[in-house]
């Protein structure tokens, strides 16, 4: 259903504007979806598992800045310890989430605010620039001159994730969390561990999503990524995976976040005035969520 | 079923892929020649205003600007907001830059310094015409372009200073001020600030209290203005605000207070509430900053430059960043800021630099 | 009183307070209601039994508007009617109490009671607390409770929340100006002895002004409170049965078409147990609701524990399985000290557990068979870190046809099974491993009817007599002393005494109650 | 808690459960409010509580329409862009620099009535569309934002209405009109919670929804208008934002949603619904903006006041959840 949802609005902007539907926009559009892929690859785990994420984009952010303080002393290195790092992050959350027994809405919406002030700090409230990016560049290179590369990792991270989440019984045990969680823990479903390690993987997609923004910005600042919080949950939602947990998948996160990458990007190009790309973006999210939710797997809406 | 194959299989797949595909490129392919200075037809032009959003009135008027100038030269402007948000500005330039490129110009707000940089890289890449406004790091500069015609701004610092000074000469030289900064990461609100911080030096008698951030915002400078005014009380004799928005909430905020006229409050900008504060004296002083100009200015550059009426490679060294001219509004020449005023001559292509206050330090 | 030309009436009694003629329900794949016939008298109990998948539910929920069947009459005191809602069914003076509470927890009972009827007591939207105190108090009254109208529902004890339910359920008088059919279906299975007794004499006084139809899996119940019984089988009415004089045994018969065996309990497999060493021995436990249990269960021994609502049972069994915190005394297993602070050592310790609550607590739904039955041993299906999609298929077939599971296929979502194949899919889920040492069973039997329990008896006796101890929470005194060998009696959070149950040397009842009281 | 036996104690426990459980935030509203007091002289003076207090006003009043919904188990993100809308439908009625209109009150109240369409908006999506509320109240909030966007029109509404700027400036008894507007808010919103249909039925929703169905009551437009009056609040609430600032603004409601949600939160109302209330909200508005008027108060630095305010709203749900946490409880 969502690839529906995506086709339709691609056959839509093309009608709005002709000039939309060639190679290099396209193109674009992937290249530009990359990083809300991935951010929104690492938040479906938790949503899998009944949880949410907020604290995603502040994350990416504080990393945006790490690997822009850490790229001149690191070198190549730099890139996998701000992955480390987020990751660490994110476990951390996970613990405080599990081990404190406060809802994962609370902790990461306090975490947002702890980790944002975090990277002002850092940052000192400035941008940080790149000016040795060649460690990073190769995330700028198009593979087989067509596909970008972040386009193509940002897929690879899906796959990666979803393979092995299939792959093993950590589909069973993100499932059975999400759907029942008591359930689940008297079957001896290591719950816990599975919450930790979907926000440890959460904070991992962050900072590689941070990486794809420092490749394409030359930067990294301490808001750079807080704008796609809201369009990250959008992206699992539009998906159709359910908000309540234990249903969905992480493909259905990326065409979603196709989806709101094309009204995001797609309707400002096609000539939408600004006022009017605010209203077609609230109605076409609210039907493209109404299309793609399976209602047989989810009893009440709420 | 639940089968654990397709997904391994798309994996597979993808990275066969990947190996057999063996070289990498920095271009998607089908790429096009860039756009020979100044070739196009002025019809052929396609012009591109972009700023954070349509909601506030500075971004408003810098529109309606490049409306104007449009229509003057028969064309429409393509209005692009992206509501504040650095990377949904990245994603509208590459997709602009995805289209068609040749007789493309822009006049661009970043939304931030770090924002500057790729937008500079892609259009250049592209080949489209470019004037950027504000926000852009010292070590970028469009002499190093070809495409980046110009960078516009106007001297934070010395803003930051004029309402300073103006603000301690209002209290009397000597007192207690609090200061409204405005969003820490961006390099107008640095500047500024460090404007006031000079202005401060000079001034020995004025003392800064206290300084908070209310991040540009109207709303935000209403509640921080009331908290510092309680904690601070009857020392405050004035209010520094690093923009007019942040200016007008603190007036709200005196007036809520019952302090309406007692505190001097200064901001920066000039947009028609605070001129119109200025004039009937609530408001001590602001700096203009001329949004229908800036709106209309960066294309007109643009444009001589793509239909070949100004050759970048000739344009003064000192025009490529340049500070424009700004004034301290105060009660006795607000009324001539009243109606802002835009003469058309000002965007002939002769004449598009004539308010350069001077080169970019 | 005139009855209807066309109908032959059912009996000389007065026009029937409902009939049901030849309702036909088709499912996908599964007829449930087969041309079922049914009589309700006015002012009597009807009993209603029969196996899962008899049609049972389906009837019922005909009844009450929740189900349109295909083909087939419902007759309301001898005129026809359709019922399409359960607010259609309360104006016809039909009323159902569901098996599963159906009480919202966090608002009053007095709320509860007048929930979609509030009459007076709400005018124009606006509530007036006073006279929906005094409206509840009147339902109240009527069944004789002493319930406080103004108290949260949550904090009232579960045969409390039974009153407030029926309480609710007779609210159907106010929408109709004739008597009432109430339907209690399984009134019974999470009761203890005593609220059973008050809830019977509760459904004696219905009587006097209402028709009752009863659903109960323990026949003796149904025989104890009905006047008479309706036997469903295969989606048709089967037969009726007086209750004077019938045993359960006859129902028993009838429900499954042939004579049932004498030895429900399965007792002839019991083996006698002889180990030198208990497989779980538990000394000086002690949590927040119990102190100082002992406990010894040997391998093969199946110790049933047994004790009123709050006697700390529950919490015992909970804490064997890592859930509930302890505070003192120490656990072995074979000997060797085992610690448990999370269910996922006792799931490695062996320990198995069969929570009562097998909805919430038992299964994950909307999950496969397969998914719910390789849950907790997730090797049996793996090689290395990965499912393997063929040993996994050749696992959970092997096990469904091993314990005889009824399910379309591997893949159904276990939600759509019958609760006594969604039982034995849970007890598999600790069987599949085959390193099942210790099973905790709380209340395995809740719910399920006398085919799919007798098939859980037999497969308790069989794990026993492979060498698995069980510790068996039991739904009734009669389950208890049926299948253990050994029962401890817990009073307050102590073991008030154990008594020897050795196959053909059970005690009574009564001596058991003497000690949980 | 001490070892207690019987079924008469156990329910004990769930009363005494419920008792410590509602105690929490305002025991923390008291502590952090000492602490503060403590290190701040000017913190504890009479006129910075009257400025915390009015502070609060908008936030009670858009969490009052929240609590509403997050009773029901929804989730509410639309404030932000009905606040916009609102604002700007305010400020072009009543009397303004940009058009003749002089409605006052009339305006007032259909920028209020604007607000309700956008609830019911809202409602209509959940409830027909079957979107899940937060997708339906984040599409609303954009559309919200567009409608606002185009009532702007690039120039700034400045209001002249007397009646409507003295909302702000005036004060009774010490605190403006506007903090008065919200008590009777919150009061309203009490009665409305415990007195009526809807209310009750809101929070009966939050409990069990399938009860409700089972018992005849039609659900869907009890959300719906749950809903609606929900923005009717947040119209409200616009309003007044735009009687303080004087004009009409687009992003009047910028940050309300995710502030106003805090607030219930930490308050004690939870997000899964059926627990929590009106008063249990103000008590966690009342919270949130002590926490950061003492931030300022005691000079902590701008960078790091955001995440101080981070830390302290988990602490103070860690500190409000960790005396009845059981090893078997659900979080989600």
């Amino acid at each position: 259903m969502p690839l529906i949802a995506l086709v339709g609005l691609v056959v839509a902007l093309t009608v709005a504007d002709p000039d939309f539907l060639t190679l290099r926009s396209l193109t674009a559009v992937s290249r530009t979806a990359a990083p809300l892929i991935v951010l929104a690859a690492g938040a479906t785990l938790i949503v899998l598992c009944g949880g949410i994420d907020l604290s995603i984009a502040a994350l990416a952010s504080l990393s945006t800045v790490l690997l822009a303080l850490w790229l001149p002393d690191l070198g190549g290195l730099a890139t996998p310890v701000v992955i480390a790092v987020a990751a660490a992050i994110g476990a951390v959350q996970g613990l405080a989430h599990v081990l404190l027994r406060i809802p994962s809405f609370i902790v990461t919406l306090g975490g947002m605010s702890i980790l944002s002030a975090v990277a002002l700090v850092v940052s000192g409230a400035g941008t940080v620039r790149v000016v040795d990016d060649s460690t990073v560049k190769w995330l700028e290179l198009y593979v087989a001159g067509y596909v970008p590369m972040s386009a193509a990792m940002a897929l690879l991270v899906v796959a990666l994730i979803a393979a092995v989440v299939k792959a093993t019984p950590l589909h069973s045990w993100i499932s059975a969390t999400g759907y029942s969680e008591s359930a689940a823990r008297l079957a001896g479903t290591p719950v816990d561990l599975v919450k930790i390690g979907a926000f440890c993987v959460s904070g991992a997609c962050a900072g590689f999503a941070a990486v794809m923004l420092v490749s394409r910005q030359f930067s990294g600042g301490p808001t750079m990524a807080d704008n796609l919080l809201l369009p990250a949950v959008a992206a699992i939602v539009v998906g159709g995976t359910a908000i309540t947990g234990g249903h969905g998948s992480l493909w259905r996160s990326l065409a979603g976040a196709l989806v709101v990458t094309l009204l995001r990007v797609g309707l400002p190009i096609v000539g939408v005035p600004s006022a009017y790309e605010q209203i077609l973006y609230g109605v076409i999210i609210v039907v493209a969520v109404a299309l793609t939710l399976d209602w047989s797997k989810v009893s009440i809406i709420k | 079923m639940r089968i654990a194959i397709r997904p391994a299989a798309v994996l597979m797949t993808l990275s066969l892929a990947a190996a057999a595909l063996a070289g990498c490129s920095e271009e998607a392919a089908g790429d096009k020649d860039p756009a020979g200075a100044g070739a196009c037809k002025p019809a052929d032009v396609k012009l591109v205003g972009q700023v954070r959003n349509e909601s506030n009135p500075y971004e408003a008027s810098w529109l309606a600007g490049g409306d104007a100038f449009a229509k003057s030269v028969g064309l429409t402007q393509q209005r692009l907001t992206y509501g504040g948000d650095s990377t949904k500005q990245q994603e509208q330039i590459s997709q602009l830059l995805a289209g068609d490129t040749k007789c493309l110009v822009m006049n661009v707000l970043p939304n931030g310094d770090s924002d500057t940089a790729p937008i500079v890289k892609g259009a250049d890449k592209a080949g489209a015409f470019l004037v950027t406004q504000w926000n852009k790091p010292a070590d970028l500069k469009p002499a190093d372009y070809k495409t980046w015609i110009s960078h516009i701004t106007y001297n934070g610092v010395e803003s930051g200073k004029q309402i300073g000074d103006a603000l301690a000469k209002s209290i009397g030289g000597s007192g207690g001020i609090i200061a409204l900064q405005g969003v820490l990461d961006t390099a107008a609100a640095k500047d500024r600030f460090a404007g006031l911080q000079a202005s401060l030096k000079e001034n020995a008698g004025v003392q800064l209290l206290d300084q908070q951030t209310a991040n540009f915002s109207r709303a935000e400078a209403l509640t921080v203005t009331k908290t510092l005014l309680t904690k601070h009380g009857d020392k405050v004799k004035g209010i520094w605000a690093a923009n007019d928005d942040m200016a007008l909430g603190a007036l709200e905020a005196l007036q809520q207070a019952g302090k309406s006229g007692k505190v001097a409050v200064v901001g920066i900008d000039a947009v028609p509430d605070a001129v119109t504060a200025v004039q009937n004296g609530t408001m001590t002083a602001t700096v203009s900053s001329d949004g229908t100009w800036q709106g209309g200015i960066g294309l007109a550059i643009g444009f001589c430059a793509a239909t070949g009426k100004l050759q970048v490679k000739d344009i003064a060294a000192d025009n490529r960043a340049f500070y424009a001219e700004q004034f301290l509004i105060t009660k006795d020449n607000a009324a001539q800021f009243a109606q802002p005023k835009t003469d058309p001559a000002d965007f002939d292509c002769a004449n598009v630099f004539k308010r350069v206050a001077g080169p970019l330090k | 009183m005139s009855v209807p030309a066309e109908r032959e009436p059912a009996t000389s009694a007065p026009v029937p307070a409902l009939e049901v003629r030849g309702l036909v329900k088709h499912y996908p794949g599964v007829k449930a209601l087969d041309g079922v016939d049914l009589v309700v008298r006015q002012h009597e109990v009807l009993g209603l039994a029969g196996e899962n998948g008899a049609g049972k539910s389906t009837l019922l929920k005909a009844l009450v508007g929740l189900v349109t069947p295909d083909a087939g009459e419902i007759y309301v005191r001898g005129g026809a009617v359709k019922l399409r809602s359960v607010v259609e069914a309360a104006n016809h003076g039909i009323g159902m109490v569901f098996q599963e509470q159906s009480l919202v927890p966090n608002l009053t009972a007095a709320e509860n009671i007048l929930l979609g009827s509030e009459g007076a007591a709400v005018r124009r939207g606006v509530y007036r607390w006073d006279v929906m105190r005094r409206l509840a108090q009147e339902q109240l009254d009527k069944i004789g409770s002493k319930i406080d109208p103004l108290a949260r529902t949550d904090t009232l004890s579960f045969a409390d929340r039974q009153m407030v339910e029926i309480a609710k359920v007779l609210r159907i008088e106010q929408r109709s100006q004739h008597p009432p059919v109430i339907i209690l279906d399984e009134p019974t299975s999470v009761l203890e002895s005593k609220e059973i007794d008050t809830l019977f004499a509760q459904i004696r006084r219905l009587r006097e002004f209402a028709s009752v139809v009863f659903v109960s899996h323990r026949l003796d119940e149904v025989l104890d409170v009905c006047d008479r019984v309706t036997v469903l089988r295969g989606g048709q009415s089967v037969g009726e049965v007086a209750t004077a004089g019938a045993v359960p045994r006859e129902l028993h018969r009838m429900m499954i078409g042939s004579t049932g065996s004498d030895d429900h309990y399965h007792e002839n497999a019991a083996e006698p147990v002889e180990a030198e060493q208990p497989r779980l021995s538990v000394r000086g436990l002690s949590g927040k609701s119990f102190r100082d249990i002992d406990l010894d269960v040997a391998a093969g021994e199946i110790v049933a524990i047994v004790g009123v609502h709050g006697s700390g049972r529950e919490d015992v069994c909970r804490a064997l399985f890592g859930i509930e915190p302890t505070s003192a005394g120490e656990i072995r297993m074979d000997g060797k000290k085992i610690s448990l602070p999370n269910t996922r050592a006792a799931c490695a310790a062996g320990i198995g557990y069969v929570p009562a609550e097998r909805k919430i607590e038992g299964m994950v739904g909307p999950m496969s068979v397969a998914e719910n039955m390789t849950l907790t041993k997730q090797k049996a299906r793996c090689a290395g870190p990965f499912v393997v999609p063929k040993k996994q298929a050749g696992l959970v077939d092997r096990w469904i046809e091993r314990l005889s599971i009824r399910t379309p296929t591997r893949d159904t979502a276990i939600q759509r099974l019958s609760g006594g194949n969604q039982q034995k899919v849970v007890l598999a889920r600790w069987l599949i491993g085959g390193d099942i040492r210790l099973l905790l069973l709380d209340h395995p039997t809740r719910g399920l009817d006398i085919g799919a329990r007798s098939e859980v008896y037999r497969l308790m006796r069989e794990l026993a007599a492979s060498g698995v101890a069980t510790v068996l929470l039991a739904d009734s005194l009669e389950e208890a002393i049926g299948m253990a060998d050994r029962i401890l009696v817990m009073n307050d959070g102590r073991v008030a005494t154990e008594v020897g149950c050795p196959s053909g040397g059970k005690p009574s009842p009564l001596d058991l109650v003497k000690e949980m009281v | 808690m001490t070892v207690t036996t019987g079924v008469a104690a156990s329910r004990r426990i769930i009363r005494r459960g419920a008792a410590f459980r509602d105690a929490g935030p305002p025991v923390a509203l008291v502590v952090i409010f000492l602490i503060f007091a403590a290190l701040s002289p000017q913190f504890r003076s009479i006129a910075n509580v009257q400025n915390i207090v009015d502070a609060a006003a908008v936030l009670a009043v858009v969490t009052c329409g929240i609590t509403f919904v997050l009773m029901m188990g929804s989730i509410d993100l639309s404030s932000a862009g009905v606040m916009g809308a609102s604002a700007l439908t305010v400020s072009l009625l009543v009397a303004n620099n940009r058009n003749d209109n002089d409605f006052g009150l009339a305006g007032i109240a259909a920028a209020i009535v604007l607000g309700c369409a956008f609830g019911f908006l809202s409602g209509l999506a959940l409830v027909l569309l079957k979107v899940p509320s937060f997708m339906a109240t984040l599409g609303v909030s954009a559309i919200g934002l567009g409608v606002a966007t185009l009532m702007f029109a690039g120039v700034q509404p400045n209001i002249s209405d007397a009646m409507l700027k003295s909302w702000a400036i005036d004060r009774f008894l010490g605190l403006s009109y506007l903090t008065w507007i919200a008590a009777a808010c919150i009061l309203a919103g009490w009665l409305i919670q415990r007195y009526t249909r809807l209310g009750r039925y809101a929070f009966a929703i939050g409990g069990a929804e399938e009860v409700l169905t089972l018992s005849g009551v039609r659900v869907k437009p009890y959300k719906v208008a749950v809903f609606t009056v929900a923005g009717a609040f947040y119209g409200l609430a616009g309003v007044m934002v735009t009687s303080q600032l004087g004009a009409g603004l687009v992003q009047a409601g910028n940050g309300y949603d995710f502030s106003a949600i805090t607030a219930a939160v930490v308050g004690g109302t939870l997000l899964t619904g059926g627990r929590g209330g009106i008063l249990h909200s103000t008590v966690g508005v009342l919270l949130v903006m002590v926490l950061t008027n003492g931030l300022v108060q005691i000079g902590v630095s701008p960078y790091w006041q955001g995440g101080v305010e981070g830390l302290i709203v988990v602490a103070a749900v860690a500190a409000a959840v960790i005396p009845q946490r059981r090893r078997n409880q659900v979080v989600k």
